[in-house]
């Protein structure tokens, strides 16, 4: 008997949990070649601002153990040429495709709100108020409830559209964020984002990132990931998606049982371009063998 | 395409430089010349990310035993440098890994009248030895390879068997002339003759003197590209380089993995 | 020529900068077969308090991708066994011995703080405010600036001997806690302990850990320490020292570029007890190899 | 004490579970049976942690080609459960290992007079056979091996050989009796003969009931456990089982890997 994988979230109904984390996916396209699109439950697509945007200089990745470290200082082409090269891709896939973006201003925050709501090919926003490697940006929201509640209130008016906020871990305590963000409007939670972290070059005695910090993405930061995907399910209601370090079956049913209701798929497409739909795959199987009925009977069902 | 590929063998050819032969999917035959893949290493997560590395050649492999069928293949030319490459040396035939491949933009091959010049710095002639097979089936090919040391010039021999023209430079003067490759190239150039395009890889610097080089005498010249690469699609933006018109409010960001690795030298910024 | 190693951390004199980090050295004995204990810089002994401590019920670690998670809950003899058992071994080794404390209250801590306060053999204490395992333990000092500076100029006040602060990184601006410690009192400042997180065994739908969570150690979070030691390095006058997966001669050199007097390892001795050996011998011998004649040229010598 | 160790030979000797016979330097011969060696799996953070497991055997292996010099090695029998035991079952011939031990505390071999009653439960025969081979040189010593099916029942024909009668029970009846191991030792004791000594390796579940076994008996029983371990010198505390005495006002924790893996059964605290 076939398992039901399919979850809703923030009114988005996903054929499974396995959605593909931003920055991590391109715009889809890229991946065509790899993975059937429509084995996955949605793509987030990379972080969008109203004008392009250049990012860091290079290097702007490195390897850690474990992990990877990147800077890309969120480069995008820019919310018009999203909408005249990119949307047209999203139209033609049967996969809900829901839009990260970001500002430096509450207004822009709110001007980027509004102008995507008006695109009907997308099927939600993912705030993104903690990406920590522009200096100037998002990081400020994510680390103070205040701030994040106001962007995230102000965005909430703008848009009719699904409203999920990704959250930082760089905070003392992640579910005081997680609370100030349901209670200003939004729809779902999604975490984490990446730590920031630091690598050096001994032999040159410099940075190795260009911008000298970036953030740290992979295996290496699931524990961390699953405890405050942990943490927040004991004390929010809205839904909740698990990021960090996800790189098969049973590390996204994993965070589900803590309590997630759908996942996504970061770093794990960069060393395996098919792995989001290898995990939707593994997952089904295994509620399979174990005769699970329905993947929704698992969120949370950590003892 | 991503595939899993079986080592054939995997040999040093010369200290530090190796060499792995490895199974591929009948379409990879279609392979350009400048187009690489990514390879990892293992299954775990030590090393994380893949490898990038130019195709060195393409054909068909016959195994001994009789009957068994003809299976193409493709090689990779490597330099061992740090933990991913050293692992790699560490393979054995029938060791399986997990590829991906061809990826990026490879060489323009140009018209039959030109005259093609080659230039290579150490592994950086990895890419060139199958542009070269090509190259010669239409034109007259020189190749000037450079490196620090004896050791750092390969596959010479390869080259000379394909009727390639073959200048050495090493910076040690243990082979061919003593000093830079790029000085060598000036001065064939400087006797201007006729239509030449000119293909090069290398480390950064030479590629900069290179297409500076190529721009006073107004040659096109295409040079192939490393960066720090995660995806090798086109997602990730690590990879970039600025292009010609870069500058922070109107970024001009090359994804090497997807635009390239292989651009010609005009398009791009090559800074200070 | 031979290089000059030594560093003085808090009025502590050591041959080299490479510490072994608290519980995870046990109390030096433990690895007197492996190492040659006077090779080492100096010790930092298993956390103690008053009375002898259970700690958790087992499972009490877990292996993490690049790292591990541990709940030990800080089991120790407690200091009058430490004093009877423990300190005769430590006087006959010639290495500095650093005691890591904590307690449940300002007052516990200040009592510890006097009492070892009187042992010749200590050369310095280390105060745990950070350890994130025991509920309701040391986690709330070493998260709030306020606390965390009561406990220090109290222990401060206790004791005569080099007091080192050990800071959590499981707070949204590290530098903040730094400042605070220092002032305070504080002689030098370690870091970091161990990152909150947590394992799932999905077979039994339970958390890995009793103790549900964990800190995470090893390679996986040295990109995090790194950075939070150049941060702290840039804001604060004390010695800094450096942890957080080193687990080669490369990695403690990058955090003494990055600012670091000295480094801690930790969970590498149990992936080869002589670690800290191998990893001062190998220090040693970079920097005979680059001719940099005295390691204290490399300290925040970050381009 | 630390070496680095070469791979002998490691075959699967039943499905799921394989031997590695791996070089060892002359004092290991001193290991006594119930010790232990933690195994650093490859130089690279995956698997980060050593594995644990029992001494098999030691020995002098004397190589095939003449005149070279016989050579100290040590067993281990291990079963592949999961990342780090699947990565030694692909390890060849010749490659290196790195090796802490013997570790921990072995078991105490009793006195001659004593009848010496072995109890093992899958792969927790492993650290036994090393046990038999010592024991049989002084006392009479029957086996009772116990598993889920056939597959699980190890290395019989090698305790056999010993001179030990061995008693299989298997919970689906594919080899010896049907049931639990612990039953066929019940019946055995109940006809109560002279001084009799228990040892016992295997699952918890199991461990408990021989413990109890022999508690009611009033019958000195050495039970070897296994606990969670980073370190295996009794410096992370990660390992520890409660002792009899155990309340969290009291902790009476043993460290398995320092004090232990062989405890006498009445000094730890079995729990419910
Ligand atoms: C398009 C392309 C083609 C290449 N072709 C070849 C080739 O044919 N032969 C060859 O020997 N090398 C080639 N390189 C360089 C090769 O990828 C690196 O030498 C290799 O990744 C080093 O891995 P490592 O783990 O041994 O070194 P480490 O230093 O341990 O690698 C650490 C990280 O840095 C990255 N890295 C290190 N050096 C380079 C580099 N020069 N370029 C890009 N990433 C690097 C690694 O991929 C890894 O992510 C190519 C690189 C690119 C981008
Ligand atoms: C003192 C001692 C002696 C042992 N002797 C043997 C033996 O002779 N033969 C044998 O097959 N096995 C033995 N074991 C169990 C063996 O250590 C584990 O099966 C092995 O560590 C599993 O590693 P893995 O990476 O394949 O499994 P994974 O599940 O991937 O391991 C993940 C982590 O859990 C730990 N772990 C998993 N299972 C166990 C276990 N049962 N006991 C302790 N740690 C575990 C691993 O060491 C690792 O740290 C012994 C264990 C101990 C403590
Ligand atoms: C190269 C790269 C680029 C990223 N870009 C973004 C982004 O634009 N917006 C965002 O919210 N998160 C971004 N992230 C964070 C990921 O979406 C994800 O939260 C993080 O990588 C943790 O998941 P992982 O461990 O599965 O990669 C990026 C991550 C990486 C590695
Ligand atoms: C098993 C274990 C026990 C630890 N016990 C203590 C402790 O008692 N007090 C303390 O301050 N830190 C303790 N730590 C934290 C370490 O001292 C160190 O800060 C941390 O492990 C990071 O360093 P590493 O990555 O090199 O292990 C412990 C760590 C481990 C793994
Ligand atoms: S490597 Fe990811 S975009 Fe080029
Ligand atoms: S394994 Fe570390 S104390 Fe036993």
């Amino acid at each position: 008997m076939k398992p039901d994988m399919s979850v809703t979230i923030a009114g988005i109904n996903l054929r499974n949990p396995v959605m593909t984390a931003s920055g991590t996916f391109g715009y889809a396209e890229e991946f065509a070649e790899y993975v059937d699109l429509e084995t996955i439950g949605a793509f987030v697509t990379k972080g969008l601002s109203l004008k392009p945007k250049a990012g860091n200089p290079t290097p702007r990745i490195v390897e850690t153990p474990g992990g990877m470290l990147n800077a890309i200082g969120l480069q995008n082409v820019g919310i018009d040429a999203f909408i005249a090269k990119k949307v047209p891709f999203l139209r033609s896939v049967n996969t809900p495709a829901i839009v990260n973006f970001f500002g430096n201003t509450i207004d822009e925050y709110v001007e980027m709100a509004s102008r995507l709501n008006e695109i009907p090919e997308i099927a939600g926003l993912e705030i993104n108020i903690s990406c920590p490697n522009v200096k100037q940006g998002g990081i400020v929201f994510g680390t103070d409830p205040q701030c994040a509640a106001e962007v995230v209130s102000a965005c909430r008016k703008a848009t009719t559209k699904a409203l999920i906020v990704k959250l930082s871990p760089n905070v003392t305590d992640v579910t005081v964020m997680a609370r100030a963000c349901q209670d200003a409007g939004a729809d779902a939670l999604s975490l984490i984002n990446t730590l920031t972290g630091m690598a050096i070059d001994l032999e040159r005695r410099k940075p190795v990132l260009a911008n000298i910090t970036g953030g740290l993405s992979g295996p290496a930061i699931k524990p961390v990931a699953l405890r405050m995907v942990w943490q927040v399910s004991k004390c929010v209601k809205v839904p909740i998606i698990g990021i960090g370090g996800i790189m098969n079956a049973t590390d996204a049913l994993e965070f589900i049982l803590a309590g997630a209701s759908a996942v996504q798929v970061g770093t794990a497409s960069f060393i395996n371009p098919s792995a989001a739909q290898e995990i939707a795959a593994g997952m089904e199987k295994w509620l399979a063998d174990k005769g699970v009925a329905d993947i929704k009977s698992l969120i949370g069902a950590l003892e | 395409m991503q595939f899993k590929s079986m080592i054939l063998s995997n040999s040093e050819v010369s200290p530090g430089y190796w060499k792995m032969r490895m199974t591929a999917p009948t379409e990879f035959s279609l392979a350009q010349p400048g187009q690489f893949v990514m390879v990892r290493v293992n299954s775990a997560i030590d090393p994380l990310l893949r490898r990038p590395f130019g195709i060195f050649d393409v054909g068909m492999h016959t195994p001994d035993y009789s009957g068994a069928a003809a299976q193409p293949y493709f090689e990779i030319l490597y330099r061992v440098v740090g933990k991913g490459t050293s692992m790699l040396a560490g393979l054995h035939e029938t060791d399986q890994l997990d590829v991906l491949g061809p990826l990026g933009k490879g060489f323009d091959l140009g018209t039959a009248a030109e005259r093609k010049i080659i230039v290579g710095g150490g592994v950086g002639l990895a890419p060139l030895y199958m542009l070269a097979r090509e190259l010669v089936k239409q034109s007259s090919v020189s190749l000037y390879a450079g490196g620090r040391t004896r050791d750092d010039i390969l596959c010479i021999t390869e080259f000379e068997r394909l009727g390639v023209e073959c200048y050495v430079a090493t910076e040690d003067g243990s082979l061919g002339k003593c000093g830079l490759v790029t000085e060598a190239l000036v001065s064939s150039l400087s006797n201007g003759n006729g239509e030449t395009s000119i293909y090069a890889c290398g480390p950064h610097g030479m590629l900069k003197a290179v297409a500076g080089i190529a721009a006073e005498h107004d040659i096109y010249c295409q040079v192939s590209l490393e960066g720090y690469m995660a995806c090798g699609v086109g997602a990730c933006l690590g990879c970039v380089t600025p292009g010609r018109n870069h500058t922070v409010d109107t970024p001009d960001f090359r994804c090497v993995c997807a635009e390239g690795p292989v651009f010609d030298g005009k398009e791009l910024g090559w800074g200070c």
